[in-house]
């Protein structure tokens, strides 16, 4: 094979490339459609406290469905919430409602254009196998290039993967009709639109119905992939739990899809099941099932109304983008929350490192303030050089080290072996063999210190710390920055001369370009925002401590009005 | 009236090739053979009839002997290879697909052999079917609808759904759908062939039945015999495409026209299909008041009959009368109104045999029964041994 | 909804703990089985160069389906070959391979015995909703804590995922079975054995064989996300494109996917159809076909002897796990020639930073040098506290900074002003915004340096220095370590007294417990491993050349005996 | 021999509360109103029949009226609810498992209405099917296969595969495959019923050369009367699981036990079905050489008969005479030997009217057939009008 390697690698960056140039107005069309519609459901699923709409939700199964699914149905979701998943798990259901109308929209008709011509089948299942086999990453990225981050690209990512199962089955289903019935169209002089709706249709309505099951399922099990690009909702709880190497979260928040799934699964397979006779049935069954078909309905469009939130101005829309690391959702949060206090809606974006850059780049976010510089996301920062506007450190220099209480009176670490005795010989430390750990390891025999270092864990380090801080004793304990304990304690770290413990990097904030010009004002705040460790670490505190991240950045900007002033006049 | 259906040459090939297995047709090449040459298949060979208005034309054959082909070819489900299908004189192979759909909607209606009910739909939508097609405002519909329902006697079922009917009952519903926007013919195939022996049977008299009101022309397809002969009027028999033989079921059972349609007319209950024109003799006759008892013996000798028609000057029928009888007469000097006997089984021309045997049985006596026209005009007479000549498969000699 | 929360989550982290503690031999059971399994298709698969193996899978190929997938088999695999990706091709295929050759031992049965037995079937089915609904996601992590890092918990992965088509599909078939043609069976007579083996098998193999194909499918949809826990393979390529945000790259993997997807679908789907009929007819169509049958067998059974290649001694192998980013490539490489230097066969398993810490922790890979300490890798040390070794440092001081051939002769970023002219007032730079411009402009700042910042590319500024260097001009540029130019090139970074630009981290090695008792001969090495950044440049510079890493690192080795004997002697 | 299979009181309820349909059962309910009130439907109800051996014992009835479930209780096929089937004297009901697959195996062989070929094996290795399954080795298999093939005679056909057979072919093959065992019994569930009609008449008299040599038991279910009657020792009526009426072809014809035997009946082609056995009458006859012409006229004239059967002094036929040529002889001194007519029909008990028919319409003489036994020895007449009687539904006295 001595020929001249094709460039498929290349024609496929430059067809990116072209696109994303010239195309630019047909993606932002389809993100328009796309992305209020999810946010139509998302908000249409959040009208009611979650209790309600799960009965809602449960009423309207059992109207479509049977009774056993329908009290699934309820324990399932209501096990959701108990697991506090509700919200996300809203987030994705909205995601793949709109796949699914999405793949259905597109997908039925396709369908039955194939099962009526060979030749439109020939030519399009060859493009399902493609759609079918490729590997959803490879397209994430582009989907992340040519729509804005979050929903968008994850519905279009969902649509690719999922729509086939549609358009086969539904061209399956024509095909399948029987012949007779076909000629029953033909022999009373039906036309070609009549046999459709009037025979065809009806008759294959059971195989479209679990083509769009399997559409279902098959977005849903895009939910993690596509949380990758930020479409947020249990996708992410499982990133999140697995990043984190948390499996009995991670499997939470599985078993809330597997949930989800299998009730979606038996309400769409059931409804293909359901035969007139069924039917029959069931109005026989009495009045009562249509009664509370007319007021489940009444209440949905009610809801529907509630729900149909007119698209805020845009110029008043900022969209932020993080990963989710403790200090980032500390200082996301804090910004949204001050831009809000200027009356922006903010939207939050929580995607992984990648995606939160791209989508920065391409314009699709307003910006992020989780630029860790120099080093850490220095590939990001190289790829898409020129491509963002970076508006400058937001947090200066963490630190590691060994810290002590204000109270205590040496300052370096080379004092310490003098006052062995008021530390009882012990530096508290934390779980063995983690980065701090060693450098104190190290520390230890670079100053000759006679210390024994106590591994344990942070939560056993802090409960140290405190019960000695109550009691004023002298303890030293190794420290890091920004971390919360330095908001609950004084504390200071102790010199290092011989610097043994790295100093690290630096956090800047990064605008798309154009900011500046679309929303000055967005743009100054941004630029201006620029807070310490000790800042952070307040937030981060009231997270530790319970609340939720959007309540602690509340509170923090509430005890913190002259900084805000500052980032905002 | 015109004939409402001519079929000119029709002609069927499916598969590829078509043009040249219609040449080797042309040269009467069989179908198997075209078969193994070209590797089309042959579905009808240039089939030539003419259906006559209010008549019941069947057509039967095995399977695969191309019936159905022929039958969706007239109107136009099937394509035709060749030929020409005239309805009221207009060419359908040629017609615009609107003109062709104008023909379907308004003259041509259909019965399938499973019954090709809608599921979906309930008996009185499926009924109302053709008519919505037609785009028939909803209220008339309805009414046509329940109409041709109460024709089949289901009117109380209307609001049922296909599943929930019977076999029988599912097939009067695809009556009545073909029959509620009232065509001028009807294809029937295998209408009845799905449906249990003696549903069958009662479907078969329901359709005669409605045909004697409605003067449908009707084309009705089976593979049974008995049923071909039960209800129709002219029969065309398939074999491999052709039409083999065409006739009256008389005609047929009489004269198969080969080895094939003789096999299969032969187990035939032909006292159930024959009827009383086809066995019946001319029965010499004198008239009343004219002739004594001295001609009649004199023509019975000459003759060599046993029995003599008396009528009157009208050709009505009065009595019959025996040599025995007429030997009294002249011996007593009676007259032949005197002896003659007036309790003779009356009949008509379409009677079936089964029909005059059952009345001999019952009456017992050795007279032959008449045979008059509904004037009570003689037409002719039916001995026993005439009829059973018929059974022997031998038939009688013509009135 | 105020009940106390239910710990699943908890439950789950236990029951994984206690599966890992308990059933430990268990696992090891099943790696025993599945191991070798995957080995012996990779190896089978590279008995013959690719071309002859490609020429003999599209035989393989035609003696079971069609010409026209032949024909798209021999195009197909030779583009891969093309695209450089065969030997990737490889390890996915024998991956699949073994998933459903696994799928199939398991399912066949499982599903014969559902499709008998309708109390079976409705324990099963939940069971198969779970395993399809499930993100696989949440299952990886504990497949690595269960398994050894690499293809085993990849597979068995994808045999969760995509077992069940066969499990159903198999049921399905024998439950299709005309009733008649069962009573058949019961009226002459047969037993129940003779009944599934004479004729309900038979007449349910082409829906068995269509679960099979569904299951090959699916696994083959697992490629990616198994090449996250090590699998290697396509999915690797995937996702290191991907990472790199490398469009192109990661379409040209996805289209090998795609094809091995086709191919392997036409395959089987052809032998679910292929009627008795179609067999007399091809027994009819001659019998080359028959000796081509045979040949091929022939060659199968002599390749296959090659390939079952006693699995070697344990003692002399070596896991080495690592992530792809340039520097760990250069030093893993090393590493691996070194220890196969000494007799070891050195398994290199390329994995996400996740499965890699894991993979040492869980025991299942002996170590990784690529521990970046104190910062980038911390989470993942703290995770593991106290399940590996640390054996300290392997390389030391990443630099970042400005940067000047040998032959300029200032010393310190302060002189820059007074030599301006000789520098022509720039300083060449590379992509904008990217950490080290940040660091330069404000360098510029803090310096008062009265240069002008060029940016450009990297490529750019290579040629630049180059064609410098070349005529012993004076240039300065932005430079940092480890880097091959420094290899390339004489070059000194300029002091930076105002400590501008940061110090990096240190890398570590980290191996697992019980590798010193074990194997001390590699520990050994392991510990004593450590290199400089200009050594690393120097491996990394061969690999930029265009060598593989293999040979990058063999060269280097050969290069440097002396280094390399102090880490094995 | 014993009957080879005895049914007693032979009950299946499908469904659940199977106990309590039994005991409604026991109460007279109906078969709806068991469904109405227990939701299980009887498929048989109480049966009670032996069939005995080498007899084709033929169940017919509407569909749905439990004939196959019947049938599959005689096998085991379906478990019974309650009653017995004795297989030679055993209870197969009560029979374990390995002892019920060795019947099956030996015994009891079935043929299936859509034939149930096994489509991955040829035509040969379906025959083995059988024998396979007993465990024989593969030599003597294909042996006895290959005879039962030859039976059928598809003995070139081994090889092929069941999609290449037409349909008749197919069913021989599963004939085959029932008859390689080489069991005593045979169950053959509308075997012919999914074949053309002229290919099933074939069939039919396949059957009926096979069993003139083989002496099978065979019990076939047909919904098909012309079938039954044709093939039928024996007829079972059936109707909603009941059985209505056991009896051979002619009883049935002549005593229908209902209204719905009778409608079932009525369009039967009795020329077909009856034979001389049915309708023939006692004849007068008188021994030649005994008695002379003046005996015979009187006889004739006492009884008002006009023919006379004439045999020797063993019974033995010799010919038959007319009152008239009696007179003839008396007249001119002849002996009955001069006068009779001995170009006489002669015919069997079993033959049918059709055969009858067919020879006097040859013949066109105006006696009557005789009807005799094996030994040429007189049993009866047959005479026109006793034929035509019996087609009008009347029956033949007994002779
Ligand atoms: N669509 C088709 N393509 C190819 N051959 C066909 C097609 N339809 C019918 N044929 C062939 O045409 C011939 C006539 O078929 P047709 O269905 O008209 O027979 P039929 O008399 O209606 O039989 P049946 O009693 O089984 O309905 C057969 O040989 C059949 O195989
Ligand atoms: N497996 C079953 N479960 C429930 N009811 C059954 C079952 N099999 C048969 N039946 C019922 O038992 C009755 C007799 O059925 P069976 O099949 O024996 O009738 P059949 O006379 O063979 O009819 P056909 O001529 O249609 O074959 C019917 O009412 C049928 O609905
Ligand atoms: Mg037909
Ligand atoms: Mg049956």
């Amino acid at each position: 094979m001595n020929l001249p390697r094709l460039p498929v690698a290349e024609w496929v960056d430059a067809l990116v490339k072209w696109l994303q140039t010239y195309f630019a107005p047909f993606f932002a069309l389809i993100s328009g459609i796309i992305e209020p519609t999810t946010r139509f459901f998302e908000r249409l699923l959040t009208t009611l406290p979650p209790i309600y709409m799960i009965i809602l939700l449960t009423l309207l199964v059992w109207l479509f469905s049977r009774f056993r699914i329908a009290l699934f149905t309820l324990l399932g979701f209501l096990f959701i919430v108990h697991l506090g998943l509700w919200s996300a798990s809203v987030e994705t259901l909205a995601l793949v409602l709109t796949s699914t109308l999405l793949s259905v929209i597109i997908g039925i008709p396709l369908g039955l254009w194939a099962g009526r011509s060979e030749r439109v089948k020939k030519i399009l299942f060859p493009v399902l196998d493609l759609m079918q086999t490729m590997p959803a990453f490879v397209y994430l990225i582009p989907a992340v290039f040519f729509f804005a981050l979050g929903p968008v690209p994850a519905v279009i990512a969902s649509v690719i993967f999922a729509m086939p199962p549609t358009i086969r089955m539904t061209s399956l289903g024509l095909r399948q009709v029987a012949e007779e019935l076909k000629e029953v169209a033909h022999a009373f002089g039906a036309t070609s639109w009549q046999r459709l709706m009037k025979v065809e249709i009806p008759l294959a309505k059971s195989t479209i119905l679990a083509g769009i099951n399997q559409t279902i399922m098959l977005s849903l099990s895009m939910v993690v992939i596509s949380s990758m690009i930020g479409a947020g909702g249990l996708g992410n709880k499982v990133l999140n739990a697995i990043s984190r190497l948390q499996v009995g979260k991670g499997f939470e928040a599985g078993l809330a899809i597997v949930i989800i799934a299998i009730v979606l699964d038996r309400v769409t397979q059931n409804m293909g099941k359901v035969t007139k006779k069924d039917e029959r049935h069931a109005s026989r069954l009495g009045r009562w099932r249509n009664w509370l078909a007319g007021a489940i309905g009444l209440v949905l469009v009610g809801l529907s109304v509630l729900a149909y939130n007119p698209i805020g101005d845009n110029d008043k829309q900022v969209k932020l983008t993080y990963v989710n690391w403790d200090s980032e959702v500390a200082s996301t949060h804090v910004v949204k929350k001050v831009l809000e206090k200027q009356g922006y809606q903010v939207e939050l974006i929580e995607t992984e490192a990648g995606p939160m850059w791209a989508g920065v780049a391409s314009g699709s976010a307003d910006a992020h303030v989780a630029a860790w510089l120099p080093a850490t996301s220095k590939s990001y920062a190289d790829r898409y050089k020129g491509q963002y506007e970076d508006l400058g450190v937001n947090l200066r220099d963490t630190y590691l080290g060994l810290v002590v209480p204000k109270y205590v009176s040496i300052q370096s670490i080379e004092d310490l072996n003098a006052n062995k005795g008021r530390f009882e010989g012990k530096i508290i430390g934390i779980e063995p063999g983690s980065g701090i750990m060693q450098s104190t390891e190290k520390a230890l025999k670079e100053y000759g210190l006679d210390f024994q270092l106590v591994a344990g864990s942070d939560k056993a380090m802090t409960a140290s710390l405190d019960k000695a801080y109550q009691q004023k004793k002298w303890i030293v304990i190794t420290g890091w920055e920004p971390h919360w304990k330095f908001n609950k304690y004084e504390l200071k770290f102790l010199k290092d001369p011989k610097k043994i413990y790295s100093t690290g990097e630096n956090i800047h904030t990064i605008a798309r370009k154009g900011l500046k010009e679309e929303k000055p004002e967005v743009y100054r705040i941004l630029d201006r925002f620029y807070w310490t460790k000790k800042d952070m670490g307040e937030v981060m505190l009231k997270i530790q401590e319970g609340k939720t991240p959007d309540q602690a950045a509340e509170e923090w900007i509430r005890e913190h009005p002259e900084k805000v002033k500052q980032w905002t006049q | 009236m015109a004939n409402p259906i001519v079929v000119k040459n029709l002609t069927k090939i499916f598969g590829k090739g078509s043009k040249k297995a219609l040449k080797l047709l042309d040269q009467g090449k069989s179908k198997r053979e075209i078969l193994e040459e070209t590797g089309a298949t042959v579905g009808v060979n240039r089939a030539n009839f003419a259906v006559e208005s209010g008549e019941i034309f069947v057509i039967m054959g095995l399977s695969g002997s191309g019936k159905s082909t022929l039958l969706r070819m007239l109107n136009r489900l099937i394509e035709p290879t060749a030929g020409q299908v005239l309805i009221d004189g207009e060419d359908l192979v040629s017609m615009s697909a609107e003109k062709l759909r104008e023909v379907r909607r308004k003259k041509i209606s259909m019965v399938f052999q499973k019954f090709a009910l809608l599921p979906h739909r309930s008996v009185l939508s499926n009924v109302e079917f053709g008519l919505e097609v037609q785009g028939i405002p909803s209220e008339e519909r309805k009414q046509k609808a329940l109409k041709a329902l109460s024709l089949v006697g289901l009117e109380n079922w209307a609001e049922s759904y296909p599943d929930q009917l019977s076999g029988g009952m599912q097939q009067r519903v695809g009556l009545a759908r073909a029959l509620a926007n009232d065509p001028e013919i009807l294809l029937m195939d295998e209408a009845f062939s799905a449906l249990d022996p003696l549903i069958r049977k009662d479907m078969q008299d329901e359709l005669l039945d409605l045909q004697q009101n409605m003067h449908k022309t009707i084309i009705f397809i089976t593979h049974d015999l008995d049923e071909a002969l039960r209800i129709g009027d002219r029969i065309a028999l398939m074999r491999d495409g052709e039409i083999v033989q065409i006739g009256t079921p008389e005609e047929i059972l009489r004269n198969p026209a080969n080895e094939y349609v003789e096999r299969f007319v032969e187990d035939v209950n032909r006292v159930k299909v024959l009827t009383a024109e086809a066995v019946m003799q001319k029965g010499e006759s004198i008239v009343l008041g004219k002739d004594g008892p001295r001609v009649a013996l004199k023509i019975m000798r000459d003759k060599g009959i046993p029995t003599l028609v008396l009528m009157d000057r009208h050709r009505h029928f009065k009595g019959m009368i025996s040599a025995e009888q007429a030997k009294k007469a002249v011996e007593a000097g009676l007259s032949l109104e005197d002896v003659m006997e007036d309790e003779i089984i009356q009949i008509e021309k379409n009677t079936p045999l089964q029909e005059i045997l059952n009345q001999m049985a019952q009456m017992d006596s050795t007279y032959p029964a008449v045979v008059l026209d509904e004037n009570k005009r003689v037409l002719g007479i039916v001995g026993r041994g005439a009829i059973l000549d018929a059974l022997a498969g031998q038939g009688g000699d013509e009135g």
